[in-house]
């Protein structure tokens, strides 16, 4: 039998997939396993007029804005809980440089849900004398078609390509998740399902018996995967389920750095485009807080 | 390997696969009942294999729906039921246990699928709920399972038909549990069904196709042994002049060695 | 603090919560794990008019219809897998004594899902030409509210009563799946979500304590749950999945049997109005059978 | 047991605890930051805990609206995020890890939950979206997150404001991200709401309730020490007459005793 085809690629390469002005939705949820990576090297390359579309966004929108990558974010929450407000993010928008399309932070998860069933809109009965529905034309009323009561037709995510951090993948494309995962990962599921250009940065590259070995933990197969880069630590300073915890001190040095556009430069320097690719970002990190950060899953 | 020359099973399963493209997804029921399960399932099974060893690598067989590239070798018989336990042990690359699962069904994910009906008319329209009116049948059948879906959320649609008579070749089916193409490619657009339908239609005695563009059912090929009499006097709608239809094309030395000696030496899918 | 209040009851209990005229959802799917010793305790306890609604049924519906049980069912699918047409279900529609609503498969599911999310309708773009629109006026035609296609409303399930037979549950109510699940098990967990009158019949009766150490697989919690019932076999003759098998023996015999309402009379008293119990029924079956058909799960 | 007198926290615990009926369900988040975080988590989780061992042992407590009935005796310090590891290996009833999960939320499962929010006004509608206008706000805050679902699906919400001050206290919120009582019931009856919206806002000055048929906020109880005055001039709208308003209910030797030995030896949620 002929070898099926390899997926692989550089996360250059994987960044080319999205050229200005793509309507992009990241995976992870919140301060939680976001593709950080792929998202600093949408920095270096200078990318503009992003639509990110997303369900909870933090350091990844945060960082972008900084970089003067985005137009309109779709989201229900920027910020990064403990430590506050987006601090770029929030510049961005007060300055009339960034829109803000607010969405329920469960309806964001529904309107991928709409995606991934072909749906152009999802039913939501209770947006009534919410302003979510007053700044944004493209949800629409409309009489329930059984009750005639009172529905709001919210838009499809739709977004044109989807990026995601997992811990594991083969050259294929199919991508494997750890028995005991939570919404975060549930998030990159359904994403994975919401649109035809998924790309997927994973921990390691697996060999195709690891895969046959979790078939029941393969929620993504190839068929869904049009690109896949081995990035180790690729959502590093957030966290992935299993492998490994946020680096605390590293977000509160982002923190620390995020006062003004001016004292974030350095950070920006040092961190995003200063380093010559992602080894070298994780050469600045350092292996002595990589190591302390590493987390166990179930050996079981 | 056996000297016993091709079945027609293996060429039907021939025929199809080289009309499978690489990269596609196929998607088999696991039907029982021995003439029903060679059609609706060791066919595409074998079809699908050959092709995967063929031009089509990256080709994904979805077993039941739910078993992706499963490694039939691990199984010592075929199991003749969807959801037990058998099923659940067999190596897979994935395994869809939940719904919407792996694939996207809504976004057209599965490239093809198989379906039988009990009667298929020459609009492609075919029907497993009643023989007779609705609600006062002469025969109450299954119900439209997965029909609907088949016919319109799939790419398209192979209808393995395992008996050919004027009962189940009929000028209207009694239900359309399965849309073909009323009005043609135009008549399913003004339904709202932006793609799929069928493509082909298996049976004992031929292998059917469709124009499409108009929205009836033509015949691709006969098979060795068949006349073009026989054929008509099967079907219950007038199949125009037969003159010039091929015969079944036969499958190669190559493809014969490898249905035999790689994807089913054990015989548990086809016997010959 | 104080004991949780304890849900157990018998089966006659529970049955007793399914008055005439319910519109009932019978869970399993297909031939697999459906609640049979409930099925056998509706018609002991002469149960009429009841409306099923479900995804894909068989031997329940066709108990039910050969004891005079039902007025209407709703589903994709009644037969018998490899053993054909499910021979009472037939003759009570072809004598129009049974009304049949029929619905796609996977519509079927989205009804539930309908359900569970508190809407009146599910909205699905593909019915055009199908008959299943044709013979059904509660499904409404309407224009997709964003770009104004076609689509039709399917009304949601909205079952008064579910029962689903699950492998193990605790005695508030919690419901506990095995690890590898399949499709008619997700399918109990779907109906357990879209009703507010959920019982629960189950191989075993679990300690608190067993579902502390499964919590992963508690996909039913308790307060989702109204009552459980502890019925060893209790989808008996359809599997458990990683408990037993089909018994094929017994179901050859019941369809031998049920060539004409005549011919199954005898098969009824047997085995559904003759035993006292669900255990004399047990008997009447025969612990060699019972030991027969026992599966293994993974021990990992 | 700690000799100290009961805090206010405490104090705010017990009246939440005696208004959660047995049987219910409720949610927290996991909120971060100090006032937040006692004000979003820690106190509903000892309310929640406090109302078990006490009248409610069937009541259900999400933790960030996943963990069922977590061991919190398992924890050696409070998490601090809502969905890393420590939860994961959390002992629980049930884990919710997907969505739509365990909770119908559509279908009204949860019974209460609890918000923050940076403003709330006197009709109860609650904003943690911006401060100014919204194309071009003053301050832009987080977003809607889960507040608009909490005000509308869950049967009622207790709103946990840990500053009370005239600028989060406002005649009318600048955004209205979870809807109060817009013309009161009836009001909200014609937004299509069938049930929920705010019950209290617990605040460090007092306990507001609701006139939900008139639709407006009103004082339930002011906290020991605090003067009508001073409740008045930390709020941006009319309070009317607070003569008539009892002081916050103290809690009972015992409710103190279960807190303090079997739900927070450690003070882990609670210091005192």
């Amino acid at each position: 039998m002929a070898a099926p085809k390899s997926k692989l690629m550089s996360l250059t390469e994987a960044v080319d997939m999205v050229p200005d002005g793509t309507r992009l939705a990241l995976g992870g949820f919140a301060v939680y396993q976001k593709p950080m990576a792929f998202v600093r090297e949408l920095i270096r390359q200078g990318r503009r007029d992003l639509t990110v579309v997303g369900s909870a966004n933090s350091y990844d929108i945060d960082m972008l804005a900084a970089a003067g990558c985005l137009a309109t974010v779709e989201t229900s929450y920027v910020g990064l809980e403990k430590y506050g407000l987006a601090r770029h993010f929030r510049r961005a928008v007060e300055a009339g440089e960034l829109k803000v399309v607010d969405y329920p932070e469960m309806v964001s998860w529904d309107r991928f849900r709409a995606s991934q069933e072909g749906l152009k809109f999802w039913p939501i009965p209770f947006l009534g004398g919410n302003d979510v529905v007053t700044y944004n034309d493209a949800i629409k009323e409309f009489p329930c078609p059984i009750t005639g009561r009172r529905m709001f037709a919210v838009p499809a995510a739709d977004p044109q390509v989807v990026v995601i951090h997992a811990v594991a993948a083969d050259d294929r494309g199919n991508v494997v998740l750890p028995a005991r995962r939570l919404l975060p990962q549930s998030g990159d599921v359904l994403m994975a399902r919401s649109c035809d250009t998924v790309i997927v940065t994973a921990e390691k590259i697996v060999p195709h018996s690891f895969i046959k070995r979790h078939a029941r933990l393969v929620e993504i197969p190839s068929y869904r995967t049009k690109a896949v880069v081995e990035v180790p630590f690729g959502a590093h300073p957030t966290p992935v389920l299993g492998r490994y915890l946020a680096d605390e001190d590293h977000l509160a040095e982002y923190v620390a750095a995020s006062d003004s556009a001016d004292s974030f430069k350095g950070y920006m320097d040092r961190f995003v485009t200063g380093p010559a690719d992602h080894f070298d970002y994780l050469d600045r990190i350092g292996a002595k807080r990589l190591a302390a950060i590493q987390d166990m899953d179930s050996l079981l | 390997m056996s000297a016993a020359p091709a079945t027609l099973y293996e060429t039907m399963a021939a025929c199809l696969a080289r009309d499978f493209a690489d990269g596609e997804v196929g998607f088999t029921g696991l039907l029982t009942g021995q003439a029903a399960a060679i059609y609706g399932t060791s066919i595409p099974i074998v079809a699908m294999e050959l092709a995967r060893r063929q031009h089509a690598p990256n080709l994904t067989l979805l077993l039941a729906g739910c078993y992706h590239n499963p490694d039939f070798s691990a199984l010592e018989t075929m199991p003749d039921s969807e959801h037990d336990a058998t099923l659940r042990d067999l190596p897979a690359e994935a395994q869809t246990y939940d719904y919407p699962g792996q694939w996207a069904l809504k976004r057209g994910d599965i490239s093809f699928g198989f379906s039988s009906a009990v009667q298929v008319d020459r609009q492609g329209n075919i029907n497993s709920v009643c023989i007779g009116p609705h609600d006062r049948p002469k025969v109450r059948l299954v119900g439209p399972i997965l029909q609907p879906e088949h016919m319109t959320l799939f790419r398209r649609e192979y209808i393995m038909m395992p008996h050919h008579e004027r009962r189940n070749f009929v000028e209207k089916v009694d239900y359309v549990s399965g849309v073909g193409y009323p009005g043609g490619l135009e008549g399913r657009k003004e339904l709202g069904l932006d793609w799929g339908g069928p493509a082909w239609v298996i049976t004992p005695k031929c292998i059917f196709d469709f124009d499409r563009e108009r929205g009836f059912m033509k015949v691709r090929s006969i098979h060795p042994g068949v006349t073009a009499e026989d054929l008509q006097g099967a079907t219950g709608f007038d199949l125009g002049d037969l003159s010039g239809v091929p015969t079944t094309e036969a499958l190669s030395a190559e493809e014969l060695r490898i249905i035999r000696e790689e994807i089913d030496p054990r015989q548990m899918l086809l016997k010959h």
